[in-house]
């Protein structure tokens, strides 16, 4: 049957059709009940599920946070949201200190099965705070799990699997793919595994790992660089942490070459560590060097100035060309 | 006195005038010249000015997202006044009337909006912070410039303003802890305009009012009514005062209401009656002060008009100033990061130029 | 009507018996049995005693850094034994009274401060988070654990403590302010010691007391003499009450002192006179129970004799079971992170020990 | 004259030089004052300059810093405390979101002269929360500048440096050596600059940066290997954020072969970005990839088990050979 969604609408569908199955799981967060998130992901919930399971809560991200820990160990799989990423900074303790450390803290007495969603990434126009791809100091904390779908279906394979995690996931979602394109998908509930990357495109010449929004740059690049006779691999590596190395490491053992493309400051964004990965697993089959192509070491400009920062497809195309020449 | 009889526990609202712009409270009346008040009343049209253009830039898509102040113009521009030019204003993001009254050009403020960091280059002397959209963390930086103007020996007082959200946000209770704690020379003002985003006051938070959190602190708090520009600026200016003479911080509840939406890009319809903005929209600040100046036979309809006209003028003049020709310079999304920039940023900003010279 | 009696503004402690052991308030007498009233008795001196032999194993090199609790043994046996079995405890790291009447055991206890994750796997039943460092944030936890009993329709309550200094933490402020939004059955017990380290209590806020802060949330809020530990009972058992019966959540202060360092890597000496200290230890809550009980003709001196032998032995004897037999497994440091160990866990782990099988 | 101080003492004679030079400097924080901080970094500053400059403060990193943001808007020069680095994220949301930003945002208008001073990192056998050593977090955020001396001298010349910057540096202290050994150094004024690396040792086969507590570990570790010939050649970076690459890369330039030690967790630590800078500037020079010697990726274990988790002399003696041998 017909399903055609967009990202925010995959969101939005998955948490339906997970609570629907799962009484024990709960949403809130900063206006997703009332008016359904500012992006509309949790519309219609509170209608359909109540005000006990989906509500609205003062402004305060540590507390959602850190209610998500109590209401985890008290037997309920909270599904909490924080507006933008930018703004889950004031829940920085309560993730590092408890979501990250109560399993281990506990020796595995008090578990933490809940998920913290969060919008990230530029290109919206949108002011100060709201274009954060911090990604990087989420993945850097042991304990934690960090997926970025990419796609409608994946993002409502992903975010079901998340839910059912038995151990805290942060659900970082494109903001500025929401609503870009659509994908028939199930209607119904399906996972997809949480820790394995996608191989987006097949191609010989070189191994190009991103995620999130980029994915789809990633691919306008690929074609401008086809028309050079250059055929990269495109992998989506949809989990951040933990990494499936496996994945780009064979990618690269194959293809000799790697550019790793984040929206992310460079410096230690997620691509330093997939070279590092890349340098530790196939050094000796590397005819260049792995190459980032990422946002610039600067906070992300105000709109006026955004479009230098998140990396094009022609500077992605360009650094292609640049390492496959190498 | 003001802050003596009114209790912040229970509903009283402190109120010189009534809705209709009647004075009830004879013996609070600020001693304004007749051109002080016109002052006053034309950065109200102002503000609503500003306010209601930049709405309708933004829906030609001229404009990028906009918070509008429409209906706390008598909250920012009543207590804004009360300060002194080297007191220091630290705004949250919704203060337009307050910007005005401390001087912040318009210019500035439409480059702000229009999305180019020069907006919040401030001019010498304008002794105000940029916009500090992570809801309550400004009061932080409040509560260090009163402590630094005590540790100086500096008479300067800080005002700041939150919403009625900020207020359950830790960084106001800890901004407010800690200026009760050094006795830092604060006035807290807490924009109540009854939503956040989309949420009621009411579930904000189960305290009967945001102006008894003041006893949580040890400080002095008080309820007013927020639309009523002469009790803004009587309870701030006591406020400021006391706080100019040591005495410390106070905690300042104006309640408001924001009749317009939280931004150009939310639907207020989705979370709120229609019925309600109707009513709220006869307590309109400016309607109510407006009947003041009518009654006092300081204010006729022509120069209002002529008011309006110049002020429409101004606003257009200056945004077309700015529209499409400020775009950021690179260079400028490098330089400011550091007093010197380190050697990684100049190869991004050689990489990236030499990359665009290419010819991509 | 505990709390009805005693606004939380002004020094007005809830007190059930004076100084002396002797009842000031017959209506709120708890109606122990003599047994239950020997077993808090009990509960104290092996609190106590824990403490002591603790702070002695540090000095000789075989313990690590201990948080003493002497000195507050009433404020927390007296507040836990309000609670029923299937009721939560959020601690924080001062709690050892509490813990002993919730059934942590002693065997955890010692694991814990002796550097062993174990010490915090509680067993089955017995419904204590592990302790919590980061000040204050266990009190978000609590009031989600509380939310979540609302939202399953569970009656339990839960009892959390934080420190004088806690309070002026982002997070006290947040899980308050959302415990009484969603009227959470959670019970806030502060205790004031105090000190937070070298910060005297006047000095971390500056309002007249802790307990009045619950008026910033709406919420009942009460000042109790927590060396008393029939008043504490007693107004904890009230706010329990409420709180199973839907009425929401309660703060209460428990005005105490610590009769120790803060921690054994602490020298009170550089902050607090002796004198101090002195006229508190005349105030010592198993000095005043002790006092009741043997007007009461209830103890005598020959049981509490023995009793300090066997709480001794039971003592030396649980803490030498665990010492040198309580080194970390390397697995136990990768094993419990997530569910299944990633590959790059099992990998480190692998190599580590493959590095440490190399024989160096 | 003779001046014999170790690290804690650098760090209290830095800031008695400063504060009697320059009357805008003031310290606070928690137990800082009338105690002389829980490590006795502040003591005798309060009896020294009063308790206008010097004092203790309620109970609130976030308000720490956060009114420190105020404070250097104003015109002082705050120097403040967070007690642990585990501590220091309750005060994470002003630290990216103001502390970081507050120069770019006003385009120069208000800058930020101001340090953030926390002791960092494990091995003293501490509860949790108390060894931590996440610098990677702080040093991928524009705007900031992270530093860790390794030395007493070292120590006192870079806190100085980091006071008279004029942007904001988080200062963080290695705990373990704070009293290990003493160094006798200028009881005057000295500045040493921020952003540049030291040679500690020279050598001809292979690289190792380092910086912090880890420096004589990496020192033991190198006596070690020249038993068996090998001759490392150590580097402390001493400033994690800015990075001096300079010396590392021409270091590995010489030697084609890098190893880099740190405390923190492996993914996203400060060594994925040292690998990744080698590849993009020394790619060619390369004989062996690149290796890290470091925490585990989990959360710093409890005493009884510490021993195993920060890289010991041998585990990094034996990586060095293995690079060598590659
Ligand atoms: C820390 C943080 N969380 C979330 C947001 C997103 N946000 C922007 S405005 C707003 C509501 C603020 O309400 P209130 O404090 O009442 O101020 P008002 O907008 O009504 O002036 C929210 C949740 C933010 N800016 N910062
Ligand atoms: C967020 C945080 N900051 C600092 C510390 C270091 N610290 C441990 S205990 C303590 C004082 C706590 O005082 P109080 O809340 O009164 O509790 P008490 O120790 O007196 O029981 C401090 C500052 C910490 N554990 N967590
Ligand atoms: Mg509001
Ligand atoms: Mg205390």
């Amino acid at each position: 049957m017909a399903n055609k969604l967009n990202i925010v609408e995959a969101v939005n569908q998955a948490l339906m059709n997970e609570m629907e199955k799962d009484e024990t799981i709960v949403v809130y967060g900063e206006d997703v009940g009332v008016e359904g998130g500012v992006f509309r992901a949790t519309v219609n919930l509170q209608k359909k599920f109540g005000k006990d399971r989906v509500f609205d809560t003062p402004l305060a991200e540590s507390a959602i946070v850190g209610t998500a820990v109590g209401m985890a160990i008290n037997g309920l799989k909270p599904v909490v949201e924080l507006q933008f990423m930018g703004f889950s900074y004031p829940a920085f303790n309560q993730i590092i200190s408890h979501v990250a450390r109560m399993r281990n803290r506990s020796r595995g007495r008090y578990t933490l099965p809940m998920v913290i969603r969060a919008p990230y990434g530029g290109g919206i126009r949108a002011l100060e705070h709201h274009s954060e791809s911090t990604e990087a100091l989420y993945a850097h904390i042991p304990g934690l799990k960090v997926v970025i779908p990419s796609t409608p279906y994946d993002t409502k394979g992903l975010l079901i699997a998340a839910i059912r995690d038995p151990d805290p996931v942060i659900f970082l979602e494109p903001k500025r793919i929401y609503r870009a394109f659509r994908q028939e998908i199930p209607e119904e509930t399906y996972e997809l595994p949480i820790g394995k990357a996608k191989v987006v495109e097949e191609g010989e010449d070189i191994t190009v790992i991103t995620w999130g929004a980029m994915v789809r740059d990633v691919q306008k690049a690929s074609e401008m660089v086809k028309e050079k006779g250059i055929y990269p691999e495109i992998i989506d590596l949809r989990t951040i942490s933990p990494m499936d190395r496996e994945t780009f490491i064979e990618s690269v053992k194959k293809t000799g070459r790697a550019v790793i493309v984040h929206e992310a400051p460079k410096t230690l964004g997620v691509g330093a560590e997939i070279v590092a990965i890349i340098n530790e697993k196939a050094f000796l089959y590397l005819e260049a060097p792995p190459t980032r192509v990422t946002g610039f070491d600067t906070t992300f400009p105000l709109p006026r100035g955004e479009k230098h920062y998140i990396p094009s497809p022609e500077r992605i195309a360009k650094t292609i060309e640049d390492v496959v020449k190498f | 006195m003001r802050f003596e009889d009114c209790n912040p526990i229970g509903d009283k609202h402190y109120r010189i005038l009534d809705f209709e712009g009647n004075v009830i409270r004879e013996e609070d009346i600020p001693s304004f010249s007749d051109e002080e008040l016109l002052y006053l009343y034309w950065t109200m049209l102002f503000s609503r000015t500003i306010d209601e253009k930049n709405i309708s830039y933004q829906r030609q898509g001229r404009m990028l997202t906009y918070a509008p102040n429409i209906g706390q113009e008598a909250t920012q521009v009543g207590s804004a006044y009360a300060m002194e030019k080297n007191d220091w204003l630290v705004p949250s993001y919704r203060e337009l009337g307050a910007w005005l009254i401390k001087g912040v050009p318009l210019k500035n403020i439409f480059l702000y909006w229009y999305g180019n960091e020069w907006g919040s280059h401030m001019p010498e002397g304008v002794r105000v912070l940029p916009i500090s959209v992570p809801i309550a963390s400004q009061l932080q930086h409040a509560t260090g410039i009163g402590m630094a103007n005590n540790i100086k020996g500096e008479k300067n007082v800080v005002v700041t303003y939150v919403g009625d959200g900020g207020t359950s946000q830790g960084d106001f209770h800890e901004a407010l802890n800690f200026a009760a704690v050094f006795k830092a020379p604060v006035v807290f003002i807490i924009q109540n305009n009854q939503y956040a985003i989309s949420l009621p006051r009411k579930v904000q938070t189960a305290s009967e009012t945001l102006a008894q959190k003041a006893i949580a602190y040890g400080m002095p708090g008080i309820l007013v009514d927020g639309n009523d520009i002469f009790a803004m600026y009587s309870a701030t200016k006591e406020a400021i005062e006391r706080a100019r003479e040591g005495g410390g911080p106070t905690l300042i509840e104006a309640y408001t209401y924001r009749l317009g939406a939280h931004t150009t890009s939310d639907d207020p319809t989705k979370y709120r009656e229609d019925e309600e903005v109707e009513k709220w929209k006869e307590k309109d600040p400016i309607l109510r002060f407006k009947k003041y100046l009518k009654n006092k036979g300081i204010l006729t309809e022509e120069w209002e008009e002529n008011t309006k006209k110049e002020l429409e003028k101004e606003v257009t003049s200056t945004f077309e100033e700015i529209e499409n020709k400020s775009d950021t310079l690179i260079e400028d999304i490098f330089k400011y990061h550091y007093e010197t920039m380190p050697p990684h940023l100049e190869e991004q900003l050689e990489d990236y130029k030499s990359f665009l010279e290419g010819g991509r």
